[in-house]
């Protein structure tokens, strides 16, 4: 498959590593009453669609950065590509 | 119609009018007693087993393609009990006993040639993990075999034993493990569970549950509503999909696994065997082809086909293992999708759903567990209490922390 | 005591083949900077001011008067300068005081320079990146038979590949085994 | 203009008769022109087959090419090049080809009807491993590989375009032309090794001169222009995601040459034109098998393109006009209700017999039923053909084609010079080509009646390979096996090295005129790569033996070479496992030698391979509080502290030391085999989890060469190697203390008070280009303290002497409260792992506990991987109470000592348990002690 790096442009993926769900991105706060449930949730289960997924690549040979990309998980088109620390708003 | 070699003399002579269909062409009924979602070789063996040992025909499978389609007809059709984990070792010794005696079971051949498996080992600390898994399997009545260099020089000389990248030390063996024709498995269980009532009814797509206060009393499907008490659901890579349908979410995630067949050969390779320093595990069907895989691809997928950084993965560790096997040519590479767990066990539980059982999270190892699954799901069903290999396939286990991680590799399935 | 004598990766390896040369390169010094949180455009100022030039934008290098500075990810530079100096590092830390981090980086690499007119027949069969039509001045990393590479292109037909020191031998094996499959040794 | 040339004679034998064939021949034309008819022997009932095709959906010629002592199966002589030597043999044929005693077979056909095998051999229950297996085994399979590495040597590459054309036949041809000349940077890959595909077969003029001429005036112009690159016997065999084609260049057939055999290419496309033309397919009838039985395109090919003669009486039966062009003396035209019912000639054709009671004689049958586009390329990602009825057969589905891929010429069914060019004109628009007006061509018609199958009571043959007949795929429906897929998987039909190239469609169509839907209805089974068979050698490429992986080098490899190291690997590095010492009889004697000396006096172990990570920021102190169980925000720069390091599940992931140097540096030390995964966890934290935090990670293993100096003259030896300025005595350099020094005379240095060995120990470190230096002074300086270079065995001897976790027990199932490491957790803070650390099954009070074992009987070996039971209690899983996991013998106590995993174990201090070891049939009586077997107070380290 090929990741369009945000910055590098065309890559393929074997250059990078896959972790999981973007939701993974959403660590629950360990203080709240709800923590354990919480954790159980984001830790464990899964939305897994067959069809347009979020997810975590990390650009192991390449910037090392960790990527968001939207692809569809039937046809394995992707759609969007984002640098994950970017999508939290931070820096541009 | 029985099957034995004085029917096919007699048919041979006959000009083979006799045969019949091996299972009918059920339409659906408005209601059943129980109803297995998913014609695949466990869902199939649920409804045998449902029949023969716990006495229920009033059941239905409902396929939403062709029986055998799915993870059943897209393996590497390896059987074997050599887990680490009591929790999975004692479920899939159990199955392995249920191979054995499988043709009398099924009156139907699906070639269970227990002709052995062999993990090779590579460094010390990795023979001395093989032997604590090799001890476990012993503690639950398997048959562990360890071999070192020169019993394994003389099994398989054809080895990479002389300029290896990684040295081959040795080997954990089990004997009884080996292969078996994956499509006919599924089609002996649907031969025998049809023969005993139940109805296998392909084409047959279920499309939603029909739940209300947490009751589910049947489904909705492309062929009309079938309603039933009890609903078992083992759809193996789609489980989140379906499950989606009654409100769940799963620990799960759905993998392509690719698996790879040559061109027909003279024999070459007598058993199975799994490299330890790279992806690649072979073995030599009774046509000729060798038959082989490695890793998943790693990403979610519901595409049943992979890339090609896997294929050539796979190729590299199986021409550094044994050098010989570059001459081979690759025939075909398909793929299926894999119901990869959070701990790389699987599931086989009620849910808070009453009425509504799942068996599913298989990974790679859902063949071997084939008649286990069967057994156990059908037990769960019939009676609402695990079989004793299978208590510990909870749905809670994770929240409860008594995960069952054979590989230590956590909470990620793409490892596992 | 006399001091500790100083050993190059690839022990200076250099072999000409028909079209292809492969030659180690070793005399300078690398130095990684990372820069501060928000500290973007005051190192880009401070950058300027010490090497003349602008930091490099991604998949580039830039020249600069004693070497090149490659990018290497977000706020993230090599810093290549001929010479020896095992205390660079420390030398541009004070440099960019506040706004950068810095981290000595030469020992962790090897480099082999490729070059001739058929050196894209070989690169072909090493480097999955289209570098034969990328411009002068393309820098990025990847892989290569398994291992990491920097690739950076400084002329038409010359290209820099540096590789993790401690698989160098491999790397080079590697290099020699697809350049003999594609033209004859001649040294 | 011929394209054999009749003065370079090539010499080969076939089956040890030699024979001669020019430049320009394949294996299969150099046969025919020999007249050689028998080429091989069916798989199921060992028929004697004969070429029956010129292409890669040859069914029946495969052979076995020998030399260098290997041989190559199933090979296809229609795609060998001829070349001077060549040594081919037939297969599946013994005692010999012509005499085949498998061959009985045939004659019992009726009993060996389509799955059979599913029916039988389930008594007495073990023949079947016994009797029936292995005697289906030997009588399975085509051509034997030969139990030696394979000699030849396979690159792999990459490959980037605009626009890749698959095909160079007349479409492929024009389209590479029309992109080429707008200056596309364009790739034409062309599996023969002559352009022109079907005009080097069929007598088409273009402008009015033979094709063949076209052809080469449009290469010529092609190889003038450097955009454009042709790819010679070059298969794409794979069409993959985002347009990446996988393709096969094949340099040469010869075996074991100097360059590469072949090249794997992965070609990245922007757009793709696929030009693959088309395969004629047969028709079934009563022993439409026989040697000298081909398809009418095959017979056209050897009369055209080599020159040579199929035979001398030839008749054609066919139902379309295309056929008619193959030169035939007897016209047998389906279209006319004329059909072939039956033929003679067992070992080669020698008369066929009409429907209308007509027989005649022939030596050869040219045969066409149709044409079918080979539509492969765009089925690799799930989508299915469309069924043409006027064509008669499957389009490719151009609503779910791989992105930005086109097709064109035969095949999309356009099956005429006229339509071929048009398809071109009209992608070439889509794309932004210059299409020129197509050349003039003479005006082709194609007009095709649909007849698949002559019925009869004889044995018809559909899938020549794999033996599956008419009668095998009507049994099947009738055996309930109705999906075309359960057809395929129950008769095999389409399973053999072809793929079903000229038989699946035939198969579907007996399939659903018996169970009465259409062809569409009933549907084509999934295409799958690769589309002609790869070697698994071409997969690997240069990845084998010792480059199968790199291999990481410490930085004391040359002089541990030289010390007589024993090398192990460890991931990918190579680690010094002992030092044998002249007269030493096994590792024991090295390995105990090495931890006495250490332990004695003073030891070098090279640590380098450790993952190093610098990790710099104003938050390095949060971030590192964040990923490890422990507080390091308040340590102290110029000192060190252990960490243990959680997965987001509780479970230990990885230990190590951290040494701060300033407020915003730190060195993180992981283990040598976690050291990627706790980088990309750690960029994971820092990038996804706490992006607000200033701080910045690179990795450093590499930078710098490290070497552990243990033992009570530890510090006696770094005094001579440490420059006198820097004061590294136990009060100006405690404990877990860390500094910047430097060396030798002002070379640059850290030093570490760490130990892992419990000894008191430094770790000194200099920039790896010092590497080897370093290690040299350090063992010269040691000299008069009788050091000793010391292995990852030693060290693992005296790890588990002091009771250390490592590897073994951080195995991914264990927590924090398991290795006996609670202690360490801190209560106040957050850390990842934390909240789900403390799920009731992980802090289970009787959970497994790193405990310290001995033999009861000292002279007992304790055994790694055996498992604890209770005394008195059956030896079963239900028992079970942990299992041994580090094991080594103290050359210091005299006798082996264990760590191993008990449940409940803290309590369990004395008890005495049995340590089960099936596998190596040894079981012994162990007892439950503190895992700290020397000096438990650590006074040395502090010493």
């Amino acid at each position: 498959m090929i990741i369009n790096h945000p910055l590098l442009g065309p890559r393929d993926a074997s250059e990078f590593v896959y972790l999981g769900d973007a939701s993974l991105m959403n660590r629950p706060n360990p203080k709240s009453e709800t923590a354990a449930e919480d954790f159980h949730a984001y830790m464990y289960l899964r939305d897994n669609p067959p069809g347009e997924h979020r997810e975590l690549w990390f650009h192991e040979q390449g910037d090392r950065s960790w990527l968001i990309v939207t692809r569809n998980t039937l046809t394995h088109e992707i759609t969007k590509v984002e640098l994950a620390r970017s999508s939290k708003g931070l820096i541009t | 119609m029985r099957y034995n070699a004085l029917q096919i003399l007699r048919q041979g002579l006959t000009g083979h009018k006799g045969w019949k269909p091996a299972w009918r062409k059920a339409d659906p009924k408005p209601e059943y007693d129980i109803i297995i979602v998913g014609g695949g070789g466990h869902g199939l063996a649920t409804a045998h087993y449902l029949a023969k040992t716990f006495k229920h025909h009033k059941v239905a499978v409902l396929e939403k393609g062709w029986i055998g389609g799915g993870n059943v007809g897209r393996n590497t059709t390896i059987i074997r009990s050599n887990y680490m984990l009591h929790e999975n070792e004692g479920f899939y010794e159990f199955s392995l006993k249920l191979w054995e005696n499988q043709e009398r079971e099924l009156n139907y051949n699906s070639m269970v040639s227990q002709r052995g498996i062999i993990n090779l080992y590579h460094s010390d600390p990795q023979r001395d993990a093989y032997v604590r898994r090799g001890n476990a399997m012993a503690l639950n009545g398997a048959d562990p075999v360890l071999l070192d260099q020169a019993a394994l020089r003389k099994m398989c000389p054809f080895l990479n034993f002389d300029n290896a990248r990684f040295p081959i030390k040795g080997g954990l063996m089990q004997p009884r493990g080996g292969t078996v024709r994956h499509d006919a498995v599924a089609w002996g269980y649907a031969r025998s569970a049809d023969q005993q009532g139940v109805d296998i009814i392909e084409n047959c797509e279920v499309t939603g549950f029909i739940i209300n206060d947490g009751i589910c009393s049947g489904v909705e499907t492309s062929r009309g509503q079938i309603k039933a008490s009890k609903i078992g659901v083992a759809v193996a890579g789609s489980s989140s999909r379906v499950m989606s349908m009654a409100g769940m979410r799963l620990p799960m995630e759905s993998h392509v696994l690719q698996a790879f067949v040559s061109e027909g050969l003279k024999p070459l390779i007598p058993g199975v065997i799994t490299y330890g320093a790279g992806h690649f595990y072979v073995s030599q069907s009774d046509k000729g082809g060798l038959v082989f895989g490695g890793d998943i691809d790693g990403y979610n997928s519901y595409a049943q086909r992979g890339n090609l950084p896997v294929v050539e993965d796979v190729c590299e560790g199986g021409v550094s293992l044994m050098p010989m096997i570059g001459k081979a040519r690759l025939l075909r590479m398909w793929g299926g999708i894999m119901d990869m767990s959070m701990d790389g066990s699987p599931i086989i539980d009620k849910t808070h759903i009453d009425g509504l059982y799942f068996n599913g999270g298989w990974c790679y190892g859902g063949f071997k567990a084939t008649p286990a699954s069967g057994y156990c799901f059908a037990q769960l069903i019939a009676t609402d209490m695990p079989h004793e290999t299978a208590k510990h396939y909870r749905m809670d286990r994770f929240s409860r922390g008594l995960m069952i991680d054979e590989k230590g590799q956590g909470a990620q399935p793409n490892l596992h | 005591m006399a001091n500790l004598t100083l050993q190059s990766p690839l022990s200076g390896h250099s072999r000409k083949y028909l079209g292809i040369t492969l030659r180690e390169m070793s005399d300078f010094e690398i130095v990684s900077i990372a820069v501060v949180n928000g500290e973007e455009t005051n190192f880009g100022k401070m950058f300027k001011k010490a090497f003349d030039a602008a930091p490099p934008s991604p998949a580039t290098f830039s020249q600069t008067k004693t070497g090149k500075v490659l990018w290497t990810g977000q706020s993230q530079y090599f810093l290549f300068q001929d010479g020896q100096d095992d205390r660079l590092d420390e030398a541009l830390a004070k440099t960019f005081e506040g706004k950068a981090y810095t981290t000595l980086q030469t020992d962790g690499w090897a480099a082999v320079e490729v070059a001739g007119s058929r050196v894209h027949d070989l690169l072909e069969r090493f480097i999955p990146l289209d570098i034969s039509h990328a411009k002068i001045g393309f820098g990025a990393r990847t892989t290569a038979h398994h291992m990491s590479v920097l690739v950076m292109k400084t002329s038409e037909d010359t290209y820099e590949l540096l590789t993790p020191r401690s698989s160098s031998k491999t790397f080079l094996e590697a290099l020699e085994h697809v350049t003999g499959h594609i033209s004859r040794a001649r040294t | 203009m011929s394209l054999i040339n009749k003065n370079i004679p090539l010499s080969f034998t076939f089956d040890g008769k030699s024979y001669f064939g020019f430049e320009g021949d394949t294996l299969a034309s150099a046969l025919i022109r020999n007249k050689v008819r028998l080429v091989g022997r069916s798989f199921k009932y060992h028929r004697p087959r004969g070429i029956m095709g010129a292409g890669s959906e040859e069914p029946n010629a495969l052979v076995e090419i020998h030399a260098d002592g290997v041989c190559e199966p199933n090979r296809r002589a229609t795609t060998i090049k001829l070349f001077d030597g060549l040594s081919a043999k037939s297969q599946n044929g013994s005692p010999s080809l012509g005499f085949d005693v498998l061959a009985i077979n045939d004659w019992l056909s009726p009993f060996l009807s389509t799955g059979f095998y599913y029916k039988t051999f389930m008594w007495p229950k073990a023949f079947w491993e016994k009797v029936y297996e292995p005697a289906i085994r030997r009588a399975a399979g085509l051509g034997k590989i030969i139990q030696k590495p394979d000699p030849d040597s396979y690159d792999k590459g990459f490959l980037h375009c605009d626009v890749l054309v698959i095909g160079g036949g007349p479409a492929g041809l024009q389209a590479a032309l029309d992109a080429g000349r707008v200056g596309k940077r364009v790739i034409l890959a062309n599996d023969d090794f002559v352009l022109g595909g079907r005009l080097l077969s069929d007598p088409i003029l273009i402008n009015d001169k033979p094709s063949i001429e076209w052809a080469q005036n449009v290469e010529a112009e092609l190889r003038s222009m450097d955009n454009v690159r042709i790819l010679e016997r070059t298969t794409v065999y794979g069409a993959y995601d985002h347009g990446i084609f996988g393709a096969l260049e094949t340099k040469t057939d010869e075996i074991g040459g100097s360059g590469a055999r072949m090249v794997l290419w992965k070609i990245y496309s922007k757009a793709s034109i696929l030009a693959a033309g088309a395969t004629e397919r047969p028709i079934a009838f009563a022993n439409n098998d026989r040697p000298g039985i081909m398809l009418a395109s095959a017979v056209r090919t050897y009369q055209k393109r080599f020159e040579v003669d199929p035979g001398v009486n030839i008749a054609l039966f066919s139902n379309n006009n295309n056929a008619l062009s193959t030169l035939h003396k007897v016209l047998i035209d389906a279209r006319e209700n004329e059909f072939v019912i039956d033929t003679q000639g067992r070992k080669s054709l020698k008369s066929i017999r009409l429907n209308d009671g007509r027989n005649i004689k022939a030596d050869c049958l040219a045969v066409s039923g149709g044409w079918n586009p080979n539509v492969h390329l765009t089925c690799h990602q799930r989508s299915r053909p469309v069924w043409d009825e006027k064509k008669s057969c499957f389009l490719p589905n151009i609503n779910s084609l791989p992105k930005n891929m086109h097709v064109i010429g035969a095949a999309n069914g356009n099956f005429t010079m006229s339509e071929v060019f048009e398809s071109v004109r009209l992608t070439g628009k889509a794309l932004g080509h210059k299409p020129a007006d197509s050349p003039p061509t003479d005006s082709e018609t194609y007009e095709v009646t649909a007849f698949w199958h002559v019925k009869g009571k004889k044995r018809a043959w559909v899938d020549y390979q794999n033996d599956v007949t008419a009668k095998d795929i009507t049994l099947a429906h009738q055996e309930g096996f109705s999906s075309v897929e359960h057809v395929k998987r129950y008769t095999t039909l389409g399973m053999a090295t072809d793929q079903g190239r000229t038989s699946n469609v035939i198969g579907l169509a007996i399939l659903a005129d018996a169970t009465g839907q259409t062809i569409p209805e009933t549907g084509t089974t999934i295409f799958r790569p690769p589309f002609t068979p790869v070697p698994i050698g071409a997969f690997a490429g240069p990845h084998k033996e010792q480059h199968f992986k790199p291999t990481r080098l410490t930085p004391s490899h040359k002089y541990a070479e030289e010390s007589g190291a024993t090398f192990v690997e460890t991931g990918y590095w190579k680690r010094s496992q002992w030092f044998a010492k002249e007269g030493e009889q096994g590792w024991r004697d090295s390995v105990d030698r090495e931890v006495i000396t250490t332990r004695g006096s003073v030891g070098i172990c090279d640590v380098s391979t450790l993952g190093k990570i610098d990790i710099q920021g104003k938050d390095a102190g949060a971030f590192l509080n964040k990923v490890y169980v422990n507080s390091f925000k308040l340590l102290k720069p110029s000192k060190c502290r252990y960490g243990l390091m959680l997965r987001e599940d509780g479970i230990a992931m990885d230990d190590g030391t951290s040494a701060r140097f300033s407020d915003t540096h730190y060195v993180m030390t992981t283990t040598t085999a976690n050291a990627g995964t706790v980088f990309r966890h750690l960029e994971f934290a820092r990038q996804c989890l706490f992006p607000e935090m200033d701080v910045h990670l690179i990795s450093t293993t590499e930078q710098w060469a490290q070497y552990s100096v243990a033992g009570p003259n530890a510090r006696k030896l770094l005094q001579k190697i440490v420059d006198p300025e820097h004061d590294i005595s136990n009060e100006a350099f405690p404990y877990m203390a860390c500094g910047q020094v430097t060396v030798c005379g002002g070379t640059r240095a850290r030093i570490f008070r760490l130990s892992f060995s419990g000894e008191l120990a430094y770790e000194i470190a200099v920039p790896t280009r010092y590497g080897d230096a370093l290690i040299r002074k350090l063992m010269n300086a040691g000299e008069e303290f009788g050091v000793c270079m010391y292995g990852t065995e030693a060290l693992g001897v005296m790890r588990i002497e002091k009771g250390h976790a490592a590897g073994n027990e951080l195995n991914g199932q264990t927590t924090a409260g398991h290795l006996g490491l609670g202690g360490f957790v801190s209560k106040k803070k957050d850390c990842i792992g934390k909240v789900l650390s403390q799920r009731e099954g992980l802090i289970a009070d009787d959970a497994l506990r790193l405990v310290g074992f001995v033999a009861v009987d000292p002279s007992d070996q304790i055994t790694n991987g055996a498992h604890f039971i209770n005394i008195g209690d059956d030896r079963i899983a239900t028992n079970d109470q942990g299992y041994m996991s580090s094991v080594a013998y103290s050359p210091e106590l005299g006798h082996y000592v264990g760590l191993g995993f008990l449940k409940s174990g803290a309590n369990r201090k004395g008890d005495e348990l049995w340590a089960v070891d099936f596998v190596r049939n040894h079981h012994i009586k162990v007892r439950v002690v503190s895992p700290h077997f020397v000096d438990p107070d650590g006074e040395r380290l502090r010493g």
